[in-house]
């Protein structure tokens, strides 16, 4: 169980390999990472602000939940703040479980919440402006189905 | 005393991150209608309040929350991270 | 749109790394490895053989459902056959796609339909003996969902 | 003349992977009565067509599949890849 929040990139070959390496009692490993997209409106860069004094938190909060809800050999999240170019890592996370449904459902129930319940917002920098991203009604939905 | 703190379009349209305010609001509501009636940029900022998450003390609360013994109250819009 | 069924090891960080790499027309990344999993009934190792005729066109036609119903940016399905250690990698799926509904769905649908349409068949040798691995009446129905 | 071939247990309980067959079968289900008296191996390893998977040309298919064409024909437990 690991949280890092950070400015930083992060190498994605070298934290999935060091993730549950060489452990047997795990038979599956997820990983999901979000990439900064150029939705074709040039994009110069986003803007990833965040509550210092609650991230680490709620993500531990976050995750402590799901290790409850299903069997979980062990769970990874990193998530970045601060300027991003199109095309850079945003986050990630990673779940290992002893079976394939276990990993693959902590995984998608951790984005669920990080995308809404972790304290982060984005600001996207076009050739014409800036604006924060909206939160989606289909994220507030999707925390409904766990 | 309480330290309230301000992230994304909030931070930017009440025009700072973060001040200690001396005050005697009960609930989180209370400290809202305070804050509104202080300039008009506060009142732009809280005018609708559905569009608005809070925190006390680092964990997500609600408008109806008390303020007993809070250090720190933040607002800001829904979260977008992931 | 990649294939790989090979006997050889593969690197799982060098493959997430290579995928889907500065492409930033997409926004989530999913991957699934599976890995022999010891459950404690003393493997010593795992046999997967295969059909060796039929297995690349076999995933391939799986791989080409998923690019149907699913906007995806990319996919790589990674397979291994011969003999294989407890804690080794037995395969790998990626998904890339604009979404993250788009990528966890598309790897889990490839995960059902690897599990019991592409013609693999395990055999578990322990300290008590060998056995081929049953096909199990869960991943029948998990591809009943799609 | 059709190519015929096991795998995993069916191939183990035939006790060879492939073999060359001349038949008049018209499908996979009349290929199987013939295999079935040839010996008591044979008709062990297709006591049960439900606990077996077919594919004829590489292609799944099932026991009322017809042969007219057909180069390859493959027995099989049902599959446990992933």
């Amino acid at each position: 169980m690991t949280v890092r929040v950070q400015q930083a990139t992060f190498d994605i070959g070298r934290e999935v390999s060091g993730f549950a390496k060489g452990r047997s009692d795990v038979g599956a490993i997820v990983t999901f990472t979000g990439v900064v997209r150029d939705v074709g409106d040039g994009l110069r860069h986003m803007l990833i602000e965040h509550y210092p004094a609650m991230t680490q938190n709620a993500i531990e909060k976050i995750e402590a939940e799901a290790a409850q809800r299903w069997s979980l050999g062990d769970s990874l999240i990193i998530h970045r703040f601060g300027p991003l170019e199109p095309g850079e890592l945003i986050m990630m996370v990673a779940t290992a479980a002893p079976h394939r449904a276990d990993a693959f459902q902590a995984a998608e129930f951790l984005m669920d919440y990080l995308k809404s319940r972790a304290p982060f917002w984005k600001k996207e920098v076009t050739r014409n402006g800036e604006a924060w991203v909206c939160a989606k009604e289909e994220d507030e939905d999707a925390l409904r189905r766990w | 005393m309480i330290d309230v703190v301000y992230f994304a379009w909030v931070r930017e349209r009440i025009g700072l991150p973060k001040e200690r305010i001396e005050t005697d609001a009960r609930t989180v509501a209370e400290l809202v209608a305070e804050l509104r009636r202080r300039e008009p940029r506060y009142d732009a900022a809280f005018a609708d309040v559905s569009a608005l998450r809070v925190a006390v003390d680092q964990q997500l609360s609600d408008f109806d929350a008390s303020l007993a013994g809070a250090r720190e109250v933040a607002f800001f819009p829904p979260m977008t991270g992931g």
